[in-house]
């Protein structure tokens, strides 16, 4: 029963009791278990990652109305397989003029700075790598870390196409970070907290309903940090080929695709624990951590469908419309959206009316956006027509 | 446990590299690089007496915070300046920008 | 020798090797690479030191925007300015006194102060540090100034760059 | 354990190790049959012609210091965001000022035309 209660640190006690009863000194014994269960993390992550292939390849394929990889086992499962068989057997090139050293470091960092994100993620109360109280500012700085192996996988390619992508989706990445950093500092306000643990505790109802508008912002923000559909640059072939890793071949591809499916899921989880409660619902995470991880996936998975609904839905976005998107109306709404929830969140603190009023003031500055954009586009049309006599010609 | 000595020494050895890279570099960007050098050892000086003499405190945090926000104002200006100098001059030698020399 | 001090070691040797690296190294790019390391070294200190506030904040101001800002002027100014001649002025020699003379003057002062071998004290585990620091921004006995002269800091710095960018922008 | 970074530094080694490991077994089954015309930089199967290096334009460094401006303020709203719910009512408003003056900054960067990607 122990067990089930807490099954990490039943684990962990039982492991350094048979360790340190060997005669090693209780901190290596602590280290190497971390090491180890840090290893079995991360290789799940990566299994799942490999589930990730095949989902995203199956789902884009329903969408497109066609069947998807069905031949290798059942439903096309074991495809993912062959594709790693395939990634490992294959030339790996370095072009000519290429930085060798910064070249291979670049998917190695890619991959890194996603990993790590899993290092804070809560999937229950006790079953979390590690609760750092700065939780949140860890999400950014792991981010950055991702900026980073962009620039230099663009720049060690010694490509032109490599460095104009590498550039471009540096300027998307960085400008859309700011709008989701004011989410989030939204999400700290609320709950009083910056770590992951804590920001689910605080949600005995879930914050999008204190936060629907920034839900949105995250959201949006969320997916062109992934560089996905519609803020896919790198998928430009007409424009860049394929942006700052045209020259990767093989498994140097295959990590930075890798690392792009993993880091949707990993922000559908983060979308889910920031948002909906994390490991909660209706009360069935009672029942242990075990299900509440369960639960904590499911979400996961939800949202991540949800970002490939996007990706196969939506076309793409011009890189001067996307840039004026963020500058020009998601990073102002997303900061007048944090003084309003500051404001209202702290005017109602801990009163009934909490929820009420911080969903009605959102609702009302959804109202203000939408009629403030209606008359933008009015006087932009009106610019327009004044500029072309010529359509009133035809009308006559 | 770490003495605080190992910490100081050590910043002022990324300080008097720092120094060494201001003054001895040509180009006016990697001038640029060496002051961010020694703003963090400065930085690692504020955090190393905040832990060892004042833990209880935060006047060591808030001080670092500060400069790093006055370290983000001075590279935003500063590598505004070399671009402006760059497009008028095309140099960005600190030796050859004389032009107020006299 | 214990564990901690070898970790402090190894990264005290990644900050000065990559620190020396930025100052001599003759391609610029490479140089602001190196920087980065030296500015991920110093994250690995202000976590040892307890202060993951800091060590966070270090990764994502410098590496995450101060570096990217770095290397995107590096690649708006052309490479055979940057790369062609020598790294360091003919004065590197005079520098390099300058550098070794401010290590040594800093060394004695630090030798001669009685705090020098100072242990660290114990940190009280139950005070959470951020909101303290967050308390400490905003009351006005403590750093309310500092605290909005800093945003009016960014404010200036930011139209003064973009007004000097901006007649770059026109030419 | 007193210091949870110690977990997040193993989490750095572990996260470099495995693709490292990847590449590495990649590295060691796949062919290595480098040629000339394999290795020459892909630019659509036309010759390539100066360096990679090319002159890009300010507006990249323009929106990455707006980018670094905003950054740091966020790092100083981390803190005034955590201890909100247990501060008077006039921090509120400091932070709330804090934000305005930095908005100001956007707007007159706008205003000057600058966020335009021309």
């Amino acid at each position: 029963m122990e067990f089930w209660k807490d099954p990490i640190n039943t684990i962990f006690a039982s492991l350094l009791k048979s360790f340190t009863s060997g005669g090693m000194s209780e901190i290596l014994a602590t280290i190497l278990i971390w090491l180890i269960g840090i290893l079995l993390f991360v290789t799940f992550a990566m299994v799942l990652d490999i589930f990730l292939v095949w989902i995203e390849r199956k789902v884009v394929a329903r969408f497109q109305d066609r069947l998807g990889p069905n031949r290798i086992g059942p439903f096309g499962i074991f495809q993912p397989f062959a594709d790693i068989v395939k990634l490992l057997i294959k030339e790996d090139i370095t072009p000519v003029g290429a930085d060798v050293i910064m070249f291979n470091l670049a998917p190695i960092f890619s991959m890194m700075s996603v990993l790590l994100l899993w290092a804070i993620m809560p999937f229950a109360p006790l079953m979390v790598g590690v609760d750092l109280n700065v939780g949140m500012l860890y999400l950014v700085a792991a981010g950055s870390i991702g900026t980073l192996s962009v620039i230099m996988a663009g720049w060690a390619s010694n490509n032109k196409y490599a460095t104009m992508g590498a550039f471009r989706t540096v300027a998307q990445m960085i400008s859309y970070e700011i709008p989701m950093v004011a989410a989030i500092l939204v999400i700290t306000v609320l709950a009083g907290s910056m770590g992951a643990v804590g920001i689910v505790e605080a949600q005995e109802i879930p914050f999008i309903f204190y936060a629907p508008l920034t839900f949105i912002i995250f959201l949006i923000s969320a997916i062109a940090e992934l560089g996905r559909s519609p803020f896919d640059l790198n998928e430009a072939e007409s424009e860049i080929v394929a942006g700052f890793h045209t020259e990767y071949t093989g498994m140097k591809f295959g990590l930075f695709y890798a690392g792009e499916l993993l880091h949707s899921f990993t922000f559908g989880g983060f979308i889910a624990l920031l948002f909906f409660g994390g490991h909660r619902f209706f009360g069935l995470e009672e029942l242990g951590p075990i299900v509440g991880a369960l639960i904590f996936i499911g979400k996961a998975l939800f949202f991540y469908w949800v970002i490939m609904w996007v990706k196969y839905t939506v076309p793409r976005i011009r890189i001067d419309h996307m840039l004026a998107f963020n500058w020009k109306f998601l990073t102002p709404l997303a900061f007048i959206l944090l003084m309003v929830t500051a404001l209202v969140g702290r005017l109602f603190l801990e009163s009934n009316w909490l929820v009420p009023a911080l969903f009605l003031s959102n609702i009302l500055i959804a109202w203000l956006t939408v009629e403030y954009l209606k008359s933008h586009a009015r006087k932009e049309r009106e610019k327009e027509e004044a500029l072309k006599p010529s359509t009133q010609m035809t009308q006559h | 446990m770490i003495p605080i000595s190992w910490y100081l020494i050590l910043a002022a050895a990324l300080f008097s590299i720092g120094l060494f890279g201001v003054l001895a570099r040509k180009n006016a960007v990697a001038i640029l690089l060496g002051v961010e050098l020694m703003l963090n050892a400065v930085n690692i000086n504020l955090v190393t007496f905040w832990r060892y003499n004042a833990p209880e405190t935060v006047t060591g945090q808030v001080f670092a915070i500060i400069v790093f926000a006055v370290a983000a104002a001075e590279v935003a200006v500063g590598l505004a300046l070399i671009i402006s100098i760059y497009r008028n001059r095309n140099t960005i030698v600190a030796d050859d920008l004389d032009l107020m020399k006299w | 020798m214990q564990i901690t001090q070898i970790l402090f070691l190894i990264f005290a040797a990644i900050i000065l090797g990559s620190a020396f690296k930025v100052v001599t190294t003759k391609k610029m790019i490479h140089a602001a690479f190196w920087l980065i390391v030296t500015l991920f070294g110093v994250a690995a200190l202000y976590a040892m030191l307890n202060a993951g506030f800091m060590a966070m904040v270090q990764i994502v101001v410098y590496v995450g925007a101060i570096a990217i800002l770095f290397i995107f002027a590096i690649m708006l100014t052309r490479k055979e300015l940057l790369d062609s001649a020598a790294p360091l002025n003919k004065n590197w020699g005079v520098a390099a006194l300058f550098g070794l003379l401010s290590f040594g003057g800093l060394y004695t002062l630090l030798r001669n102060w009685e705090g020098f071998s100072n242990k660290a004290s114990a940190l009280s585990t139950d005070v959470d540090m951020i909101t303290e620091l967050g308390t400490a921004l905003v009351t006005p006995n403590a750093y309310l100034l500092p605290f909005e002269v800093a945003s009016v800091l960014l404010l200036a710095a930011l139209i003064g760059a973009v007004y000097v960018a901006n007649e770059a922008k026109s030419d | 354990m007193q210091n949870p970074w110690i977990y997040v530094g193993l989490f750095v080694l572990v996260g470099m190790f495995i693709p490292i490991a990847a590449i590495a077994i990649a590295a060691f089954l796949g062919p290595k049959k480098p040629n000339a015309i394999k290795q020459s930089t892909y630019e659509c199967g036309i010759e390539t012609v100066g360096d990679s290096w090319i002159q890009f334009k300010a507006q990249y460094y323009i929106f990455a210091l707006v980018f670094l401006v905003f950054d740091v303020e966020t790092v100083f709203l981390f803190p005034w965001a955590v201890s909100l719910n247990k501060l008077p009512l006039f921090a509120v408003f400091e932070g709330i000022i804090f934000i305005l003056i930095l908005l100001a900054g956007l707007v007159y960067a706008w205003k000057k035309g600058m966020l335009e990607w021309v």
